[in-house]
């Protein structure tokens, strides 16, 4: 939109950047507190939007041109036609950071019959949850009740024993599982996703606005760098990073901040070639299809997802051009 | 302005014209691609996504409206049942209404929405929850239409059923309520269309059916086209809900009958 | 001459407005006797319709008080029945409900307050009407309604306030000797307000003027004429005589008041 | 029914009276420990926390009601813009009424919250997509409103201006838009606090101020106090807000001074 | 005998309603002369209302026509100034832009305007109420305003539907007579709609008498009384003869009327 392509009075490019309080967004907090995005000629303003679907939503109506989001809530834009976006790439593996919690008095999954869970709909957590009580031999339409929570409600619903199970991602999780006596009974890694492709049940993947890209492709990529190298620079200082995350963006503790963060698997632009294709997410991807697709019914056709992928905008200006966008660079 | 009344043919086909001309014109304009079905679908695709809700295996549609009704109409009845008789009584008592007003102004201006918070800590994600979304989301509404019409009955009346030996509970029951009733039930009416507003919010959180329910978890898979579902099937319903309503009133006031306005 | 029904003793009233305080009756006294009709004329806006309302307890006076057979009105009395000027029915009652309301309250029987309400509706000619909806009547028909509601309910005192405005000179003239003709029966006390010098000279045993605002009695005329009062007693030179002296008392106060500053 | 009407001094202490048994109560419940202050903090609680938002170094009350005031105004203004020619237009026209209600009738059902999905496909998370959230939230209650008060305009004093010699611009002009106006101006005062609930929707999503913004954020960290400040502060700017528009109105109205009711 | 202004030709109403249809006028014909004053009298609900509203253009004839100096009326037509039986004035002006309204429309200038309406009030006794509102007036002061609204308008024909059925007695006597005296200065065209006998026969050249519904023309009388009709008139024989007749012609009527079943 014409809006957003004008240029700030310093002479920057404002950008636009949603996300939440997951970790997945700390090189877009290290790019704005360490004055990268303005060394690369960007103005970033960072707008709190909790849902992936809601980010997406406001990437499309170019009013945001930058987010981290969820895989699913991107599959299912695509499954509707949504034509508004890149999907430009998956800049982090963090299994581990979801689980299903049950509250005192359950520790098995065959007492979660007849029994409630609540979790955000629509989300990543909605696979974990299905794939567990699948592969525990509960049938989630009838053996369990599935209620809709807001992200931000799941914690404290879940203490004051509305449900008798819940599941969300961090910060949530950790205050689910410090619930006394509550068990966690099972983690996104307990999923076959984990188990055959080695990531969480919706990785995070990267989106930029196509109009915004389109427009100005030069400049996406010149962003994209400069995003990039906040993540090495995270990858690098994840102490350091800690301390910008603290606060001001994730209220939590700076411990508990710590170790998750040392969790993190970060990619950086140079392993998105070899993360972005058919042997790496790009099967996970066919994969998840299958399942909301045939199984749940969720998406009404599976997406030519490979039509949003846009490898071009990962080259920096300096790399020169290159002649084929899905060829992989050279491992290491 | 137009001296003509218009009769009740006119006004039915006027009025599909004018429809009609909406939807078309959001039709072409999908169809010529001047907006993104992605954005906004065509009427037809809403339609035909209606239909397939309300036929196809899972036949949801039906299901989500009984399930919000039961929840709008639990909490209008309750509304109603304590907001009707505390605004009578404030209508007809000064000090009443001088003593409720501030606590009810301080009330009324709350959303329905802005009662999630509280009301999931004292209630949690039951249907008992979401009653009460309704319930306070309405309530202080009842309570205003109520007082008001009863502010409103003629004191004329009241002095001539004293005059002709009306006790003052024989002047409640035979005037002040005859009197007022046909400004309660148009003010339940606006309330009941008020009350339906509120089972979106009411729906957000700790519900598994229900249009509201419908409407949140389709945004969340980015069918917009079940987000329109959901929003024409609350219109609809209210407009069903309008009509008996309409008909109540009819049966209820047979001294209005014909002097109803356009 | 019998005993008073009703001694009104220098009655005051004061009402407080946006612009200060307005007297609307000033030290007004008066004694009606039983069976005898007493008719009030007077200016526009002179109070008449403030005394009425004081005599059947629906203001309190501010000063002096208003004894019903003795005893010190206090609140709505049900014993003076008051035929308002804008009828007052109540709009969700049929014609038969609405003059078998007083029964009602009473708890007397359906069966005999219908019985009793069809008589009352006959009389006023309204036969047929039974069914209808006030809101279905002409004004005239409502005023003849309003005044068989009062009379069913059987008050010792009337109380009329221009109760036959809105009637053409014909039915006006049949109301009247309807009128009449009950209170005659039934020994009824009336108080009568009108703005026809002619309708009071026809209805009254006494005739009180009233002044300009703030009201007070300025005469009080003992109406002699010869009953039954139909219309050739019109033409009568007592008739005329006491016609023009009324008119003349009531000129005066008019061209009074209507020469009067905005605020007395 | 009690005769006496109590005067401003009396409605006042009496009001003070009820709000003091309210606030009171609630005080004393919470202190005496029936009501554990984490689901209900008491209202002296509310009140230091008030003050804290209200003075404290951040200083953030100002700023909320203030981004919320932008909001719901324009929001309104532009409902207002729109909804009022229209409306007027509807009033005046059989055949424009005929032709709108349909599609009036559809859009008014539904709740501004209900716009949230598609508002953000359209217009993102900018401002313009809350000033529209409130713009859908009340502009469908500003033209039925609009329209009822045209509607009610007494015929007969049409038919007198006509009957002196008014053209049909003149009648609209010196007749239809003053006698339309009392009634347009209380259904706007309506519509304005309607227009506030929609506050709360509007900053849901992609807000990082404002008094919905805040309710949302303290519910997120279980401040169920700030919840409590954030409705507060919505009661007391409407509350502000009305006794403004009731001035307005007796600037606008003289002729209906001392005509209001209690 | 000048020519006339006003023409009806076999006008003829009927209304839809609800239990059928109603026929409020059936082939009324009448023509008014100019200058001339003609009293409507007639049972209530006859027709005369609905009859004034065909000519001052309000609502037109279901058959037949009128025609307002040759040419037929069609739509509402301002030379035929009305004056409302429930005053019809515009509650957001003062008494004197209530008044100024008319000449306002046509692009007087307000300082003439305003000049010319200051008389028009003094001469309806209202001075001292120019910055009034109507809802701070009296009934009898309300309907003071709307006849000089209308006379200031300076139409060429006057309507007039009862227009002092809320004046008193005496004020009314003084309204008749400022009426008469513009009507015969300035050769207006009057059509009066009034309950009272008397003031039909005080005000009229002619006077009609109409049926009960559906109404028709029942007897014309021309009415030669000598003016200016005072007090003393009333007492003469040809007025008693005159009243005595329509007295008789009308109360066929409305007896007629009142026995008659509910529908017609
Ligand atoms: N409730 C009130 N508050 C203030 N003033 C009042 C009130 N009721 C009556 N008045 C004033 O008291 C005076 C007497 O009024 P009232 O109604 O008794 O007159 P009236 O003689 O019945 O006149 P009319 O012939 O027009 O019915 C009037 O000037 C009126 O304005
Ligand atoms: N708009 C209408 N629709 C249906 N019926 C009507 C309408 N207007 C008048 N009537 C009927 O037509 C008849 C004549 O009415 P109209 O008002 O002309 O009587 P009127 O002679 O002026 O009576 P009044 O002396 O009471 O003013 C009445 O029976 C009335 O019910
Ligand atoms: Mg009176
Ligand atoms: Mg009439």
């Amino acid at each position: 939109s014409s809006q957003t392509d004008e240029q700030t009075q310093g002479g920057l490019f404002r950008v636009v950047a949603v996300g939440s309080q997951w970790y997945g967004h700390v090189p877009v907090w290290v790019g704005i507190e360490r004055g990268i995005f303005i060394k690369y000629g960007f103005q970033v303003e960072w707008r709190f939007i909790g849902k992936s679907m809601d980010r997406l939503n406001a990437i499309s109506s170019g009013e945001a041109q930058f987010a981290s989001l969820g895989e699913i809530a991107m599959l299912s834009a695509m499954a509707h036609g949504n034509r508004r976006f890149y999907w430009v790439g998956n800049q982090d593996i963090a299994p581990g950071f979801e689980g299903l919690v049950a509250r005192p008095g359950i520790e098995r999954f065959d007492q979660l019959r007849g029994k409630c869970i609540g979790f955000p709909f629509g989300s990543s957590v909605e696979l974990t949850c299905r794939m567990l009580l699948k592969q525990h031999g509960l049938n989630p339409g009838q053996d369990v009740r599935l209620v809709n929570l807001e992200v931000g409600d799941v914690p404290a619903v879940f203490r004051a024993g509305n449900v008798d199970a819940a599941l969300i991602w961090e910060p949530g999780f950790s205050q689910l599982a410090a619930v006394p006596g509550a068990t966690v009974l099972g983690m996104d890694t307990d999923t076959e996703v984990y188990q055959r492709f080695g990531t969480m049940t919706g990785p995070d993947v990267l989106i930029l606005g196509k109009d915004w890209a389109d427009a100005d492709p030069l400049r996406a990529q010149n962003f994209l760098k400069a995003y990039f190298e906040a993540l090495e620079w995270v990858k690098h200082h994840p102490e350091k990073a800690t301390d910008v995350a603290r606060g001001r963006y994730i209220q939590q503790d700076r411990a508990l901040i710590g170790t998750n963060l040392e969790k993190f698997v970060w990619y950086g632009i140079k392993e998105q070639y070899r993360v972005m294709n058919d042997r790496g997410i790009f099967a996970q991807v066919e994969y998840i299809l299958d399942i909301l697709h045939d199984q749940m019914h969720a998406i009404p056709v599976k997406p030519k997802f490979r039509d949003w992928v846009n490898l071009d905008l990962l080259r920096t200006p300096d790399m020169g051009s290159r002649d084929s966008t899905s060829r992989p660079p050279p491992d290491g | 302005m137009d001296n003509r009344e218009l009769g009740l043919w006119q006004t039915t086909v006027i009025g599909a014209l004018g429809l009609l001309v909406f939807v078309g014109s959001w039709e072409a304009l999908v169809r010529l691609g001047v907006i993104d079905p992605y954005f906004l679908p065509a009427p037809s695709d809403i339609l035909r996504r209606m239909l397939q809700m309300a036929t196809g295996p899972e036949a949801v549609l039906a299901h989500d409206i009984k399930m919000s009704a039961t929840r709008v109409l639990t909490g209008f009845a309750l509304s109603a049942l304590v907001g009707v008789p505390l605004g009578l009584a404030m209508g007809m008592s000064h000090w009443v209404r001088a003593a409720l007003n501030p606590v009810v102004s301080i009330i009324r201006p709350l959303p329905a929405l802005s009662w999630i918070p509280l009301s999931m800590l004292w209630l949690g994600i039951d249907e008992q929850q979401k009653y009460a979304i309704v319930f306070m989301g309405s309530f202080a509404s009842v309570l205003v239409y109520t007082t008001d019409a009863t502010v409103r009955v003629d004191e004329i009346l009241i002095i001539a059923a004293r005059n002709l030996g009306a006790s003052r509970l024989q002047t409640i029951r035979h005037v002040m309520l005859p009197a007022a009733l046909p400004n309660i039930l148009s003010g339940l009416k606006v309330v009941l269309a008020i009350a339906w507003t509120c089972v979106i919010s009411a729906e957000m959180v700790g519900a598994n059916s229900g249009l509201g329910f419908r409407i949140w978890t389709a945004k969340e898979w980015s069918d917009t086209g079940q987000v329109l579902v959901g929003m024409l099937s609350i219109s609809l319903t209210v407009l069903i809900l309008d009509i008996l309503f309409r008909w109540i009133e009819h049966i209820l006031l047979p001294w209005q009958r014909g002097a109803t306005r356009s | 001459m019998t005993e008073a029904v009703i001694q009104a003793q220098d009655v005051s009233k004061i009402f407080p407005t946006r612009k200060g305080i307005l007297s609307a009756l000033e030290i007004f006294s008066l004694d009606v006797h039983k069976g005898e009709v007493v008719c009030i004329v007077g200016a526009s806006g002179c109070g008449k319709s403030t005394f009425l309302n004081i005599v059947a307890g629906f203001i309190p006076p501010t000063r002096g008080r208003v004894l019903l057979e003795g005893k010190e009105i206090q609140g709505v009395e049900p014993r003076c029945g008051m035929i308002f000027q804008n009828y007052a029915l109540f709009p969700w009652m049929t014609v038969l409900e609405n003059v078998a309301f007083g029964p009602r309250l009473k708890g007397v029987s359906t069966k005999r307050r219908h019985e009793q309400a069809h008589r009352w509706i006959a009389m006023v000619g309204l036969e047929g009407f039974e069914n209808a909806y006030p809101g279905e009547l002409s004004g005239g028909m409502q005023q003849r309604v309003a005044l068989s509601r009062v009379l069913a309910n059987e008050p010792d005192v009337l109380l009329c306030d221009e109760p036959f405005a809105a009637l053409d000179a014909m039915t006006r003239q049949i109301m009247q000797q309807e009128l009449l003709h009950i209170v005659h029966k039934s020994q009824k006390t009336v108080l009568f307000i009108t703005h026809s010098i002619d309708e009071a000279l026809i209805l009254s045993d006494r005739l009180v003027v009233m002044s300009a605002r703030p009201g007070r009695v300025k005469a009080i005329y003992k109406n002699d004429l010869p009953r039954p009062r139909i219309l050739d007693m019109q033409l009568t030179d007592r008739f005329i005589e006491l016609k023009r002296e009324v008119w003349e008392l009531v000129q005066e106060e008019v061209i009074g008041s209507m020469t009067a500053p905005r605020l007395g």
